[in-house]
């Protein structure tokens, strides 16, 4: 294992401690409870957007908290959920009078801790959104459902976005729902990461095979299949996600994510790939990103994700925000 | 049986001690079929477990209700509102008119269940769990404990054969048979641990 | 090897037309001369600034094309400089009367391929501006003198946002000139990258072991040391350019730059080291940047440059560009 | 010695050819002290020279200069202003009077010069192209490229030992030491080339 670090025990306190420093101006960083906060939150008349999950996946959840997005991010240990108690503090931290709305990423953990803290919390009003969109996770009667992946960027910038011009939390509640509704994914892994506690990597994979249908926490796929040229890959990852619901109704958002380990020349590259793709199959894409940005630390790798939206979903995405490039 | 705040210290320090002595191999196996945490979860929580001072507390029940908010606030992940819910229900049965150990496992494991919405044959945890409290009913008095843990390892071990469709191991459909699910192996050491604190 | 690509020989190509696909609104490719420009390039009233470069290093250049920063990035086969062509075709179509400087890095290849190009330009007024901060190249004797890596993106936002305010050629040269002078780096790398048609990783280093030292071409560095803790890697990142120059009399700006493959979790615990380190010796950290800005392919390891400034050069950083965050 | 455009045509076609056979010794060369691109660099630019037609060019001098812009405007990095000038200069000093290959090789090797500011004892391509004009002075006539060769393959072997003071190499400073320079071997190649084009 190759890494930045002092000791795994301590990656995800000495990540905050550098994000505060990196940040002072416009962030507030609690190193008890590992949070991460708008500077100004729960001070803002709006309601609070509080997501979390396990750490490593940057620049999710913790680099999107910022006007237009996030009031705070609950920052698990790697790969491991945040705890009720961080979610706690998160959510009242937030709170300036509106409600709070939670957005899961849908595993066993992540949805059993914040239901906890949602239990927990008194005097505040939550709602909370499970995204779950990761095509890859074919049949829910005999899973958890399915993975809450790349789809959650999306639900954070639209849903951020209303909430910061003002609505109220049913609707915001609403929007957020509707875009974990609308929103498909599915990825690919070149290699596995390494979980720094763990020291050597998750699975293994030989030189000549890639793992189609992973999650974001090295889990291996659904499938091993030989390594695939760029223009196959693009196929391999839009087919499944194009069989899985209409995306030639409505104008399409695409994101190309980086698993943490893949050079942007690769990502677009493949981009143009994918985006022929769905040029050939009756998909118009109306705004795409192509980027690093919800990731599985240093795995090589690639997801698709893509949304139907409306005008005003439309609108919601393309709102600036300081955190969302 | 009634447990004493002794046998309850006992019990979580032994259990702290092989969860620290199979880290390691709780991960691994999570790493086949997870994401490779396991063993670091329950190992943080118990670690955090092992600092509690039963002296602090009355009795059983109270210390027991502390273990379970430590675990649901220091693990994370499934293992931590799964285990914790487990001591916290395990705890408050013991609070019950009569109630006694026997009683209480099988309340901490319905707390699971409701918790985890899972079932026998799920390769959860439950698989360790569930015999386990059955052979409990069953053997309660007579080396009660080694029934229990004798059926937890057997429950553990017919894990491996499973599909997973609860839990992480569950997107792997297919390829998450040949191992034996990480919480199962868990639950056997927490159960043995019991056994050593509580005798046979 | 493990790449999503189609084939080695035609990378650039099918980055570009990715890029051409993404960013259909706010840029021109040029496919024939590998160019990526800006929309209006050449149809606003101010200076030129034309870079480019090896590709392999994004988002430096392409990715900093854009309103407040380039003009033009002419990009290379993977690791070798563009030819002359292509610097001319960028000069030729960015130039609006105001004359062109160019931002080059200093490698032998860049160097005398911008130089060539330079010396076969007419009827447009060119400078040009080498970019030569890493100070791991100790000895200009022995040398072709330092290489060019993170300063680049100094001096090249700084010299952008000089040169969008209408400054003139001779201005936004001095200015890039002043900031190239003051800016220093230093790297190291973790594990080599894999250069497309070679196939296979340029250095071999195990598990154990980093390279100090190194450049963004996968050249093995100077020493190769035994793996550090992150607290003691900011040290050995931060000493060799304190050593170099005098950053406690004005307001620094610092960056801590990912290679490649290194998840943004190290790349913030990594700067909590270096601002402490910096602290601790009488640094003044005026701004600073984390993330991936001038990478290496997949190279694994990071860099830090720092730039202590005066309130012109900081004003031009802050400068909004939408292509710089 | 006069060059006609045919043996112009049959060294550049036979460089190709044998840079081809070689591109990944100059590159894993180039991977030991530099960035792993010089046999595509060089490769690159010679199948391009390569699908020049020798018969759209009156004589060597344009041909040649024709192949000079090529690899200028095909190869990149240092390599490619280092040869493309090598080869403008070459055909230039061609159209001078009286001018033959002795001289066109000199007038190349002094272009490299002039671009690239490097020295005899630099771990260059000069370490095989400077001996080789050397040998071409001497033995002008009696089995001239035997000697040029020899020379050149003499120099790229001592260039094994030095430490680099240009191009990429230097960067390594000591640890320069060991391979020998990408190219000086691809200058080598293209002298072999010549010979065969060119007779003994
Ligand atoms: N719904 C569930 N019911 C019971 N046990 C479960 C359930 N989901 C997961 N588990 C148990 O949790 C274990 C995984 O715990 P852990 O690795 O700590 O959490 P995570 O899966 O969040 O990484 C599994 O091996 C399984 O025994
Ligand atoms: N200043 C110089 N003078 C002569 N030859 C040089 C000089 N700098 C570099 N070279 C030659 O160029 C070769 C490297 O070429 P190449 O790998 O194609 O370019 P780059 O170094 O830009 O990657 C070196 O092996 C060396 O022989
Ligand atoms: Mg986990
Ligand atoms: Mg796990
Ligand atoms: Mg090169
Ligand atoms: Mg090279």
């Amino acid at each position: 294992m190759k890494k930045i670090l002092n000791s795994a025990d301590t990656v995800v306190t000495e990540f905050l401690t550098g994000f505060a420093a990196a940040h002072p101006d416009t962030h507030r960083v609690d190193l008890d409870h590992h949070l991460i906060l708008r500077a100004d939150a729960g001070q803002i008349d709006k309601v609070g957007i509080v997501s979390g999950g396990g750490s490593g996946h940057e620049p999710l959840h913790g680099g999107y908290v910022g006007p237009g997005m996030l009031d705070a991010a609950c920052c698990g240990e790697v790969f491991t959920s945040p705890v009720p108690d961080q979610i706690l503090a998160a959510t009242e931290a937030v709170d300036a009078g509106k409600g709070v709305l939670h957005i899961v990423k849908n595993y066993t953990g992540d949805v059993m801790n914040f239901e906890m803290a949602a239990e927990m919390i008194e005097g505040t009003r939550v709602e909370t959104v499970v995204v779950a969109d990761d095509v890859a996770v074919q049949d829910s009667l005999y899973t958890t459902g399915r993975r809450g992946v790349g789809g959650t960027v999306f639900v954070e910038k639209i849903a951020g976005a209303v909430a910061e011009k003002g609505a109220s939390l049913d609707e915001v509640t609403a929007v957020a729902t509707d875009v974990s509704a609308r929103v498909r994914s599915f990825g690919v892994a070149l290699t596995s990461c390494t979980v720094p506690a763990a020291g050597k990597p998750t699975f293994d994979l030989d030189e000549g095979h890639m793992e189609l249908g992973i999650g974001i926490h090295g889990e291996p796929g659904r499938e091993r299949v030989p390594i695939a040229s760029a223009h196959d890959l693009a196929a391999q990852l839009a087919r499944p996600i194009l069989d899985d619901a209409d995306f030639t109704s409505d104008p399409v958002i695409v994101m190309v994510n980086g698993m943490g380990a893949t050079p942007l020349l690769e990502l677009y590259l493949l981009y143009g790939e994918v985006a022929r793709y769905l040029e050939d199959h009756g998909v118009t894409i109306a705004r795409c990103k192509v980027g690093n940005y919800i990731t599985s630390l240093d795995m090589a790798g690639a997801s698709l994700t893509m949304a139907p939206v409306t005008d005003e979903l439309l609108a919601a995405w393309d709102a600036p925000s300081p955190v969302f490039h | 049986m009634a447990l004493s705040v002794d046998q309850a210290a006992a019990w979580m320090a032994k259990a702290a001690q092989l969860i620290e002595a199979d880290a390691d191999r709780l991960t691994d196996l999570d790493r086949q079929i997870g994401d490779a945490d396991h063993g670091l979860n329950v190992r943080r929580g118990f670690r955090e477990v092992a600092t509690l001072d039963a002296a602090d507390y009355p009795d059983a029940a109270a210390y027991l209700k502390k273990v379970g908010m430590t675990l649901v606030s220091k693990v994370g992940g499934a293992s931590g509102p799964l285990y914790g819910t487990f001591f916290l229900r395990f705890a408050q049965a013991l609070t019950g008119e009569g109630a006694g150990v026997v009683e209480a496992l099988g309340a901490g494991i319905g707390g699971i269940q409701a918790r985890g919405k899972a079932e026998a044959g799920e390769k959860t945890m439950l698989e360790a769990l569930l015999p386990a409290y059955e052979a409990a009913q069953a053997h309660a008095g007579e080396r009660m404990w080694d029934a229990v843990v004798a059926a937890a390892e057997r429950g553990a071990e017919a894990s491996v054969d499973m599909v997973a469709t609860k839990g992480r191991a569950s997107y792997l459909g297919e390829r998450s048979r040949g191992t034996m699910d990480p919480g199962a192996a868990s639950a056997v050491l927490i159960l043995r641990a019991a056994r050593e604190a509580m005798g046979a």
